[in-house]
């Protein structure tokens, strides 16, 4: 363990704690949150009920003490429409969605990687600009219209899919394909830029020069030193599928923590999407900590820092 | 003078529409040290890395003939042409540090060029290389191998670029200001070392710089480069003593030296190298030069015979040399 | 040549603290500029050369007030800048300038080179509109540019002219002092005679002092009066430029000259070069006594134990060493 | 005796590379200018180019298919649930796309640029607090952010603009400061700063133009994902509230009646894959023109 991780340890501590801290605030931008809490129509009472209920008339800063500790014990509150622990729903759709990023993961790595090497490789060549357009439309579809596309397509008119719902292995190929063609699109770019920028540096002649053949520079030497801008990005774009999945989710009707968060903020029911939201930003936190010790593993420059 | 090593016959190369390796012929012989020398954006960077067939993305070969050994290297399938490379010929370049692999111990970068042409085993190649790194100086080589790049300074890779270049015993060894980015102290530790292992292994050596120093030093013969051509060529004596191209006498005149008298005007090339997009008609160096006449804004001249047989100028003024003196 | 020095350096010093850990705690220091002192008259080129980290550009920065000395003092014009502040600060700085190694990146690429010359005057209030475009008109034609030259923008210049122009933004305010910071080292061959040329005439007709920081030993044996040799943070030797040349004294200075290749194979081929075994020390981690003992052919046990002090051997030459004179 | 790199200069931003990059194919860019531009006028002309009111209901023509007649009036892209003339709400349709888009966008830029320039101009404790708050901002997915701030302020246009305006800064923020921190070490600057140049001076005159480059690219390329963003917020009933016509609202009520009527998800969902589109080749385009770090 190194002064880096250790660094890096503390830093992602205190983007939990800004997270936090800000979600509170974010709560308090409308006034307190027993509005958003309450149907439309309450009376006074009911409001000031509430508010005595969940401590609201209290010193701000008593509140978000106590909201920190509460969620220190990693209690996330209850629902208010389903009056069960917000921590047991939130688990109960974790894993529709974890499949269905994971899936969705595995479309946007297959593809998007080796499409960006070709990119960057076959630069200026007919296969280039093939390639290049096809990423193009990947980044400029919209998710929900090509969810909506591929239902039309495989489900409706070929019917060799199913249009939405759980059911099997084959429910989960096309939302994996709606909500990974983006994030594919941002790993072919990023990989494109990133094994361009180390074809142009000095050690790829160097190494052609002592007589590798440009496949072994690029297997031998090259992509290991492109991996470490695409590790950094990968980080990103996993939490972003995460959040990507809330549209893929409500399209193909797919039972996780998208399709909870919509129907949440639809009824109101707060604390739910407030523990969508943290747990969301847990994950990304913890996913760019993951990004940055693999980036170490990878670096000796930074894993051997004080050594030289 | 027996056959040559290295036969380079009009070699061109181009970026877009501008040709910046314009016909440039030489030859080396076995174990011969030619120095190609000129400014930045002369082409002889490009010279050298076509040679090598490594021109950078932008530049394209644009004609000519590279012959080693006989053999025609532009007639090589890529394949083939990688396996001459680091073994037939091979090539050090200006930036020792960034011309190694960042992630690699360089142990191992030494490894893969002896893979790269020896059925071997790993363990023999590493011995192979550890003989080399000692070879080229390095105290402490066992620790050394398993050090990353940034551990070592730029001398200490610029002696992993040599060992990885001679590896494989080349006959042509072709070092891209192997120098340029190293400061003086280490610059001569450097320059002794090629000169110690050439005297060693015999390899000829294509030398390219824009040191002056550095080529009177090292060099069996010159080719002086100005604007993709080749304007001089001689033997090292020959052409320090008395130069045939206005270029080459104005540069060497301009620089300030270590005796002679100080604090006086130095002699100067009036204007500025052009851009290499737009390089005037006729002798390429007709707008800086003073003996400058007609023909030379519209004819190039070619690479003639000028004081003797083996030195060679591009210039059509030639005869009134002595002008530049006063 | 005994009038009041213009600008003098006493025991400069300019150490980073090296930080590490959690919390940046200072685990160390890099002595880049060790206890240094210099002087430079009016009108003078005083060179301080020496390789990549030996210091010579920290220096130039410290005397400009660019970069914080850790200790030391740095008089200009008999008043003492490391403590100036506020207006006398300003008021000191107009009398001096740089003009850096890069002339790609010294003047900004949005702005027209007029505005950029002009910018001093305009910034300290000294000129503007009419009066300020022929002040810039005349800079132009001093650095043999031509006054049209003023509207247009940086990258239609060479880097040749491009070094006039930075030169030019350098007279404006008419300084006393100029930090030359390698302002040849970009520059192609052919066109180096020419700046040098042009700082020399500049030096006669403006009588400005030079600090010229260089790595290159035959321009400043051509245009300087003295010179210092710096090495790991120090000046090992320092001496009129004549005298430096033709009778080195420090083993480092006589490494240093032999090292480099002379431009005629007659002459470096009938020479001994002293080559120096192994690589610069680390300024984070200097060895002890002498910085140059680890390297130095002639080094003895007292060499480790004991920092030899800048002492006096000839008329103008003081040396760091043990053995010498 | 000649070391012309000894001390290589250091990586310029801004100024010219000596030798131009060639071997670079110019992809033809007008077409997508056009599309851009066509948007564009449909936006700022809605109310002169559309054929009918966007909001009329009407009843009797409910979901007819593309060029029909009905009461007098050609519906050239057919009719919705409700019966009001598709190709009208498209065309209002892009005012909402674009409006939000270019505000929110605004927003963001003026308000990150500066932070990140403020973050690089006086490092130290500002520094500090200014690139942690991005950090945490950035670590929290963008779209959950904006989910729970609309899902507090309410949805409608305004929450909108200032929901992406005031979570997308954070990119801004983090190039401008990149590039400030790097023309701060450029002679230019440290020239300017040792003649006595004040903090205005330096920050509008040298620092700004030299970031500007930079800072456009990722404006552009964040109006095309805002441009998603808007309509994938107004799919989920987050963003423009009806009978306001925006472009995601009209595809998520196109959904429901996807088989029977196609063309109400069809047309609007092209529209936005052709605006992002133009977008995101414009924004290459520039990106290979004005990007530094983009050279190659």
């Amino acid at each position: 363990m190194n002064r880096y991780l250790l660094r890096r340890l503390a830093q992602s501590a205190i983007a939990v704690l800004g997270t936090v801290t800000l979600v509170f605030f974010i709560q308090r931008l409308a006034g307190d949150p027993t509005l958003l809490m309450l149907p439309e129509g309450a009376t006074r009472e009911d409001i000031e009920t509430l508010r005595r209920q969940l401590g609201f008339d209290r010193p701000v800063i008593e509140q978000y003490l106590d909201y920190v500790w509460q969620l220190l014990r990693l209690d996330l509150g209850q629902s208010l429409v389903q009056r069960l622990a917000v921590g047991d729903i939130i688990a109960s759709r974790l894993p529709y969605t974890l499949y269905l990023a994971a899936a969705a993961l595995v479309v946007a790595l297959g593809i998007g990687l080796p499409v960006g090497v070709l990119m960057a490789v076959k630069r200026d060549t007919r296969l280039e600009r093939l390639l290049v357009a096809f990423v193009l439309i990947g980044q400029s579809m919209p998710t929900f219209w090509s969810g909506i596309l591929l239902i039309l397509f495989f489900a409706v008119t070929l019917g060799v899919m199913p249009a939405s719902g759980v059911d099997g292995f084959h429910s989960v190929i096309l939302p994996a394909i709606a909500l990974g063609a983006l994030t594919m699109a941002t790993f072919a770019r990023v990989t494109r830029t990133a094994v361009l920028e180390e074809l142009s540096r000095d050690y790829v002649p160097a190494a052609q020069a002592k007589g590798l053949r440009f496949r072994a520079v690029v297997f031998s030497h090259i992509l290991r030193n492109a991996a470490t801008p695409i590790i950094t990005v990968s980080a990103l774009e996993i939490a972003n599928l995460l959040a990507g999945a809330i549209i893929v989710e409500t399209v193909f009707a797919w039972p996780g923590l998208g399709q909870l968060a919509v129907q949440s903020i639809a009824a109101r029911d707060f604390p739910i999407v407030q523990g969508i939201v943290l747990l969301g930003s847990f994950v990304a936190i913890s996913l760019n900590l993951l990004a940055d010790i693999l980036y170490s593993v990878v670096d000796p420059r930074i894993r051997l820092e004080g050594r030289a | 003078m027996n056959a040559p090593l290295l036969l380079v016959e009009d070699l061109s190369v181009a970026i877009g529409a501008a040709r910046v390796v314009d016909g440039v012929s030489l030859s080396i012989a076995p174990g011969e040290a030619l120095a190609l020398v000129g400014e930045s954006g002369c082409g002889k960077s490009l010279t050298a890395r076509a040679i090598m067939r490594l021109l950078p993305p932008a530049a394209r070969h644009a004609g000519g003939r590279v012959t080693l050994d006989g053999r025609e290297l532009g007639a090589l399938d890529a394949d083939a042409m990688a396996d001459m490379r680091g073994s037939a010929l091979s090539m050090i370049f200006q930036e020792p540090v960034a011309s190694l692999d960042p992630l690699m111990p360089v142990g191992r970068q030494i490894v893969e060029a002896v893979l790269a042409h020896r059925r071997t085993s790993r363990g023999e190649a590493a011995k192979l290389a550890l003989a080399m790194l000692e070879e080229v100086g390095i105290p402490d080589p066992v620790r050394r191998m398993a050090q990353y790049p940034f551990e070592l300074s730029g001398g200490m890779c610029q002696r992993v670029m040599i060992a990885i270049a001679l590896i494989c015993r080349p006959r042509l060894l072709i070092a891209d200001e192997p120098t340029t980015a190293l400061d003086v102290t280490i610059q001569a530790q450097i320059l002794a070392l090629i000169k110690r292992l050439r005297r060693e292994t015999g390899t000829a050596i294509l030398l390219i710089t824009h040191d002056m120093g550095v080529v009177a030093d090292m060099a069996d013969r010159i080719g002086v480069m100005y604007g993709g051509r080749i304007v001089e060529q001689g033997e090292v004596f020959a052409l320090f003593r008395r130069q045939c191209h206005p270029y080459t006498k104005l540069l060497l005149k301009s620089l300030p030296s270590l005796e002679g008298e100080r604090r006086t005007r130095l002699s100067t090339i009036s204007g500025t190298v052009p851009d290499l997009h737009s390089w005037p008609p006729g002798c390429r160096f007709n707008p800086r030069c003073p003996l400058a006449v007609d023909r030379c804004r519209t004819d190039a001249p070619p690479l003639a015979p000028a004081a003797d047989a083996a030195h060679l100028a591009a210039c059509w003024e030639t005869a009134r040399m002595a002008e530049l003196d006063r | 040549m005994t009038a009041a020095p213009l600008l003098d350096v006493a025991d400069l010093r300019v150490h980073y603290p090296i930080r590490r850990g959690l919390f940046r705690r200072v685990v160390g220091s890099v002595k880049a500029v060790d206890g240094i002192s210099f002087a430079i008259r009016p009108g003078e080129t005083f060179a301080l050369v020496g390789e990549s980290g030996c210091g010579k550009t920290t220096t130039g920065y410290a005397v400009l007030g660019l970069e914080k000395p850790t200790a030391g003092r740095v008089a200009f014009a008999g008043a003492d800048f490391t403590v100036a502040t506020g207006e006398e600060r300003r008021r000191l700085q107009r009398d001096m300038q740089i003009v850096f190694q890069d002339p790609y990146s010294s003047l900004n690429p949005k702005l027209t080179v007029g505005e950029s010359i002009g910018e001093p005057l305009l910034v300290h209030r000294v000129l503007h509109g009419k009066a300020l475009a022929e002040r810039v008109a005349e800079l132009l034609s001093l650095v043999g540019l031509r006054p049209e030259h003023a509207t247009r923008h940086p990258h239609e210049f060479s880097g040749g002219q491009r070094q006039r122009l930075v030169i030019a933004r350098a007279l404006s305010l008419r300084p006393k002092l100029i930090v030359c910071d390698e302002p040849v080292s970009a520059l192609d061959v052919s066109v180096r005679s020419q700046i040098l040329n042009l700082l020399m005439e500049l030096q006669r007709e403006l009588g400005v002092a030079y600090l010229f920081i260089s790595h290159d030993l035959s321009v400043v044996r051509h245009l300087s009066d003295r010179v210092g040799v710096m090495y790991l943070g120090h000046i090992v030797e320092e001496a009129p430029a004549d005298r430096l040349f033709a009778a080195p004294a420090h083993p480092y200075t006589k490494a240093l000259l032999s090292a480099i290749p002379l431009a005629d194979p007659v002459a470096q081929r009938a020479r001994q070069p002293i080559i120096l075994q192994g690589d610069l020390p680390s300024p984070a981690n200097p060895p002890s006594g002498c910085p140059f003992r680890t390297r130095c052919p002639i080094a003895e046990a007292r060499c480790a134990a004991e920092a030899p002090a800048l002492r006096p051997i000839a008329e103008g030459q003081r040396v760091a060493c043990h053995f010498a004179g | 005796m000649t070391d012309l790199a000894a001390n290589p200069p250091p990586a310029v931003p801004a100024p010219a590379a000596p030798v131009r990059q060639l071997g670079y194919s110019v992809r033809a860019i007008w077409p997508f200018l056009v599309i851009f531009g066509g948007f564009v006028l449909l936006a700022l002309f809605a109310p002169l180019i559309a054929p009918n009111d966007p909001n009329s209901q009407n009843l009797l023509a409910r979901l007819r298919p593309p060029g029909t007649t009905a009461r007098g009036i050609f519906y050239a892209l057919g009719t919705d649930e409700v019966g009001r003339d598709l190709l009208s709400r498209l065309i209002y349709g892009a005012r909402v796309s674009l409006l939000v888009a270019f505000l929110s966008v605004l927003v963001s830029t003026v308000l990150g640029t500066t932070l990140g320039m403020i973050a690089g101009y006086y490092r130290g404790w500002v520094e500090v607090i200014i690139m942690r708050l991005v950090d945490i901002v950035l670590s929290i997915p963008a779209i959950l952010l904006a989910i729970i701030t609309v899902a507090v302020l309410g949805p409608g246009l305004q929450n909108l603009i200032l929901v992406l305006g005031f979570t997308r800064w954070p990119r801004y923020a983090r190039v401008a400061y990149g590039q400030t921190l790097v023309v701060m070490n450029l002679p230019f600057v440290r020239a300017s700063r040792f003649i006595g140049a004040r903090t205005p001076r330096l920050m509008l005159r040298h620092i700004l133009p030299n970031i500007a480059g930079a800072v456009i690219v990722v404006a552009t390329l964040e109006f095309g994902l805002m441009v998603l963003f808007e309509a994938g917020l107004s799919f989920l009933g987050l963003g423009v509230q009806p009978p306001t016509p925006s472009w995601g609202s009209i595809l998520s009520v196109g959904r429901n009646y996807m088989a029977t009527a196609w063309w109400i998800a069809t047309f609007p969902g092209i529209c936005l894959f052709l605006l992002a589109l133009s977008i995101n080749l414009i924004g290459d385009h520039l990106r290979d023109r004005l990007d530094p770090r983009s050279k190659r």
